[in-house]
């Protein structure tokens, strides 16, 4: 049962920093691997904040998450639309989206080196114990996981009911189809990226409130993210939401019955047999 | 009046040049043709008239008067021209509903939303059947419906079609064309790129035929069908059907 | 073997000669900047043998570079070397085939990122291995091999990636993965096994792989798994082969040369912004050579022609 | 009997987009495969290449059922296709888009005889660009052209043409259309999906009409092209009248 509720409480903060790369991917067309870093940027922001400021995290996050749009915006608009340009096919710029975010994350991993040195980082907010059903859970991992939820909800409900929402699915759809009814794509594409980038900051800011992280550490996360997207079906927000709670749940069940050395593995297990099984993910339905 | 107004277009792909100087005009409620081989432009033309492929120095765009050149694909849809290209663009994921939504995104077409929706649905009834199926399930009559039906939710002056018949059973192409001429009765402009010349020259009022890349004949389209050189070239040796035995 | 290809042939056989002699020359600094030279070429060139022609980006290197060292961490003193080096071999090309297997209906995106996890993956299981069962978190690996053996045994290996490189090129295998890289739909309709012809070519890059982290081995001394199972090797490997030029088999060397050079000057006078650089200089050569090294020198005479003639 | 397909069908999800389909062809023979958008031609198609598994029904090429082969098998054993929509190799020279179509299929070929082989279809095809010009400097029908030499390099015993004939004008057609004829006249036998009433009447021997993934009509073009049932689900009643 506990094994379900940590489950539960990660898988929160899991699809947060999912639904921003899925939002990237999806829209963008830029499968994000420095996506991790920048979860592990928001987090260092948060964590600046705290020990700098004495400022709470959910103060922090509104700080955080207009930060983290301006400077997607920026990588989307002075480094990717290059890229976009250049690309003759889908699949180049898959390759070459590919390819620059993963010198971006570099660079990223190296400037947090820079700047906050290769220790690793904590602090302690909301550290009472609160019981659900008689099981001690942390508050401040409560407190996220809420959070999430609202952040999760509010930007579902965005997407497929607001005329914004919709036209950010028909870019995501069909880019061409979608500049033949006036949406200016090369826009709608850079905010897409740049909310995704936000999302997962904020995801990171969250995480933080209750997990120990390190400059090095963007790449699981990015690899965790991968790993629910595509199990999630790409597109698929609701597949999203709940490949990331299964991921929360079997990381849990792991850590708590096998190793927790053995989280990644487990993930990773995981996507070989969905892979395997449903390669369009497991709600996919894309041809 | 609603007017497109085409001047001395010329488009190149690298170093060739896939249209030369070509001038048409569209007016509201006429439908007017192209008719050429394969490789001839057409499509280029209607490409650029979208504004989806850039036009070399010397071409120049008019809607209504006001020059649209070198402007951005949605502003060409904000002036009034809505493209079906020969792949329909069509939002395959998503359903009839959300892509006839997304047909009045520009805003020219957001507060007359509801007007053409009504009349999208009575010129189509099947998509009012079924206004949340997706779209990829459909079969390609009812696809192409749902293209059509799309743009004309932009309350376009001009619509332009490119190869709206191709890969259409001889069934719906009949439909298809039908529908054509009830649209022009709601006064909008058509610039058709179709390669069953026969059909496309009957309801057609005008017409032009290119030949790499250069207009060399535009005219009324009884003129155009009756012309001995367009019949050779566009509708088979005897006008009505190939006999090879 | 035509007149022309016979010439090459000699030229390249000579090169090898000369590159050969290194060690009589030299056995310390220059020596070791040979072996890594070697090792990356070595890796670069497999590397590219397999996703080159099919654009399929693997990130898999450090996973057969790191088993083929731990075989011989594993076994050193229990079986003589050289048995060492073929189990490597064998056990990377039955990992390179399970995965070959497992992903090769998948493709693009996917396969990145499977082979992304696939050398976390094995690290962590190999961490947990280590920690659960024996005390220490590495393995050492003492032998009497010197460093020049080292660099003959590598530049042997790179002699036969040549060498099977160049009959893959001349070979209806060869014709199949560039087909496969163009269509992979036509190539099936064409009569392709396009599943066995890609996983034939990743065996091959993933045994060489193998092979080459076994050799190393003894150079190390000390073998750990987050040193031998470092992403940052399948990185460097893939900015190595891009930089160079993925369209020729003699492309890789093009970016393994001047790159081992920079990052030895990068190394030595700012250690601490390693990271830093390395992503800088990726993201440089994405940017501002797409087709490496040897597309630039391909097109040069082209160039040249062309002004000439215009 | 080259081809022998019984009782084939292929659902995806519910909807039964082929449904016990079963239809012959001899030796030298050109089979119209027509009928609504819709009604499962492409699917057919799809399924006798491999490119889809079938999931009941069995189909025989040469007496050897193919129903489990994979597309490569299947390929190997004579049967080519081309594609609804030009899929040309885009970083290959025409000859070598061509020539890639001889090696791995029913005829294997290498070296000088493929060499040859490869100009010969190109001739024959009227592809007059040079043999080392990239692909995608063709024109549209010259692609077609290419497709279509890719398909018969390999010999194949049975030929799918997937509207192979739709985008071309009237006197491209009638190129199109004999070259059609030479093939069958080499014992070729062919399956054509098309929309071209006229390409239909003057090349089929023979006509399957489908509509909603079941077979309507079977037999000569003149006789299921005055089908009553044919006229209303397909035709239009224009067409039926004329």
């Amino acid at each position: 049962m506990d094994i379900l509720i940590g489950g539960f409480l990660l898988g929160g903060t899991y699809a947060l920093m999912a639904l921003g790369l899925q939002l990237q991917y999806g829209v963008a067309r830029i499968m994000n691997l420095a996506n991790g870093e920048m979860l592990v940027a928001g987090a260092f922001g948060a964590f600046w904040f705290y020990s700098g400021f004495q400022m709470r995290p959910f103060l922090a996050i509104v700080l955080i998450v207009p930060l983290a749009f301006v400077v997607n915006w920026a990588i989307y608009h002075y480094l990717l639309t290059p890229l976009v340009r250049r690309a003759k096919s889908r699949g180049q710029l898959e390759v070459d989206g590919i390819l620059a975010t993963f010198g971006m994350s570099f660079i990223l991993v190296g400037l947090m080196l820079a700047v906050f040195g290769g220790e690793y980082f904590s602090y302690s907010y909301l550290e009472r114990a609160v019981f659900v059903l008689e099981q001690p859970y942390g508050l401040n991992r409560i407190a996220a996981f809420c959070a999430s939820l609202v952040f999760c909800i509010a930007l579902v409900v965005w997407l497929s009911h607001t005329r914004s929402g919709l036209a950010l699915r028909a870019v995501a759809v069909n880019p061409t189809a979608a500049g033949l009814v006036a949406i200016k794509v090369a826009r709608t594409s850079a905010i897409a990226f740049a909310i995704g980038g936000a999302v997962t900051a904020s995801g990171g800011a969250l995480l933080s409130m209750f997990l120990t992280f390190d400059a090095s550490i963007g790449v699981i996360f990015t690899l965790k993210a991968l790993i629910i997207v595509i199990l999630g079906g790409v597109g698929e927000i609701r597949g999203t939401v709940a490949a990331a709670f299964l991921l929360g749940l079997a990381e849990t069940a792991v850590a708590s019955l096998v190793d927790p050395g053995l989280t990644l593995a487990a993930a990773y297990l995981l996507f070989i047999v969905v892979l395997l099984v449903r390669p369009r993910g497991l709600f996919g339905s894309r041809s | 009046m609603g007017m497109l107004e085409i001047r001395d277009l010329s488009i190149s792909y690298g170093q060739h040049r896939a249209v030369e100087k070509a001038s048409l005009r569209v007016a509201k409620g006429e439908i007017v043709v192209i008719l050429g081989a394969n490789g001839a432009g057409k499509s280029s033309i209607l490409r650029a008239a979208a504004g989806l492929l850039p036009a070399m120095p010397g071409s120049s765009f008019e809607m209504n008067g006001r020059d649209i050149t070198n402007c951005p694909p949605d502003e060409f849809v904000e002036a009034g021209i809505a493209l079906v290209p020969e792949d329909r663009a069509i939002f395959a994921e998503l359903t009839v509903q959300e892509n006839l939504k997304l047909g009045a995104y520009p805003k020219r077409a957001r507060k007359k939303a509801p007007d053409n929706l009504a009349r999208v649905l009575a010129l189509f009834p099947r998509l009012a059947e079924r206004p949340r199926q997706r779209v990829q399930t459909m079969s390609g009559g009812e696809q192409q419906m749902v293209a059509i039906g799309r743009a004309m939710m932009s309350a376009p002056a001009i619509l332009l079609l490119d190869e709206p018949s191709l890969g259409l059973s001889p069934l719906l192409c009949s439909e298809l064309f039908r529908s054509l001429a009830r649209i022009r009765s709601t006064e909008i402009g058509i610039l058709l790129v179709e390669q069953n010349a026969k059909r496309a020259l009957a309801i057609a009022d005008r017409g032009y035929v290119l030949e790499n890349g250069c207009v060399t004949a535009s005219d009324r389209s009884e003129v155009l069908s009756s012309d001995e050189r367009v019949r050779k070239a566009y509708l088979g040796s005897d006008g009505s059907s190939i006999n090879l035995r | 073997m035509s007149a022309i290809n016979r010439g090459k042939f000699i030229l390249v056989a000579l090169a090898f000669g000369t590159a050969a002699l290194l060690p009589f020359f030299d056995t310390g600094y220059w020596l070791s900047l040979g072996v890594s030279l070697a090792m990356y070429a070595v890796l670069a060139t497999s590397w590219t043998l397999f996703s080159g022609p099919t654009h399929y980006i693997s990130l898999a290197t450090a996973a057969f570079f790191g088993t083929g060292m731990y075989v011989v961490g594993g076994g050193v003193d229990l079986l003589p070397y050289p048995a060492l080096v073929l189990i490597a071999a064998l056990t990377g090309a039955v990992l390179a085939t399970l995965v070959g297997l497992t992903t090769m209906r998948i493709s693009g995106v996917y396969f990145v990122i499977f082979t992304l996890g696939l050398a976390e993956l094995i690290r962590q299981v190999v961490t947990w291995v280590q920690t659960t069962f024996t005390s220490s978190s590495g393995l050492y690996v003492l032998t009497d091999i010197t460093e020049s053996m080292i660099y003959w045994e590598l530049m042997s290996l790179l002699a036969l990636v040549y060498l099977a490189g160049w009959m893959i090129n001349h070979s209806r295998l060869g014709l199949a993965l560039r087909v496969i890289g163009n269509d992979e739909t036509v190539a099936a309709h064409i009569g392709i096994n396009t599943a066995k012809a890609k996983v034939m070519l990743f065996i091959i890059s993933g045994t060489v792989a193998s092979v080459c982290g076994a050799l190393l081995a003894p150079r190390w001394v000390y073998v750990e798994p987050t040193i031998a199972f470092s992403p940052m090797i399948s990185f460097q490997v893939v900015i190595m082969a891009l930089l160079g030029g993925v369209h020729r088999l003699w492309g890789p060397l093009c970016g393994v040369i001047p790159f081992t050079l920079l990052w030895e000057v990068i190394a030595a006078q700012f250690p601490n912004q390693t990271t830093l650089l390395l992503g800088a200089s990726f993201l440089l050569i994405v940017y501002f050579i797409p087709n490496g090294i040897a597309g630039l020198l391909e097109n040069f005479p082209k160039q040249l022609q062309s002004k000439n003639g215009g | 009997m080259v081809l022998n397909v019984d009782g084939m069908t292929k659902s995806f999800g519910g909807i039964r987009a082929v449904d016990a389909l079963s239809f012959e062809l001899v030796p030298g023979e050109i089979l119209g495969l027509i009928g609504p958008n819709g009604s499962g031609k492409t699917t057919v198609i799809n399924v006798l290449s491999g490119a889809l598994k079938a999931n009941a029904g069995r189909i025989q090429l040469l007496n050897r059922d193919i129903g489990q082969l994979s597309t490569h098998e299947i390929a190997r054993c004579g049967l080519a296709r081309t594609f609804q929509i030009v899929r040309i190799l885009p970083a290959m020279t025409v000859l070598e888009n061509v020539a890639v179509g001889g090696v791995f299929g029913h005829g294997r070929y290498w070296g000088a005889a493929l060499d040859r082989r490869a100009k010969d279809l190109l001739q024959r095809l009227g592809v007059r660009h040079g043999a080392d010009t990239p692909a995608t400097a063709l024109t549209y029908i010259d692609q077609k052209r290419v497709e279509l030499a890719r398909a018969l390099i390999s010999d194949p015993k049975v030929l799918l043409l997937d509207e192979w004939l739709a985008g071309l004008n009237p006197v491209e057609l009638g190129i199109g259309i004999s070259l059609i004829r030479d093939l069958r006249a080499e014992g070729r036998a062919i399956i054509i999906v098309e929309h071209v009433m006229d390409a239909i009447r003057s090349l089929c021997d023979r006509c399957v009409v489908m509509n909603g993934g079941q077979k309507i009509a079977e037999g000569t073009p003149g006789t299921v092209l005055a089908d009553r049932a044919v006229i209303s689900a397909y035709l239009g009643d224009e067409y039926g009248d004329a």
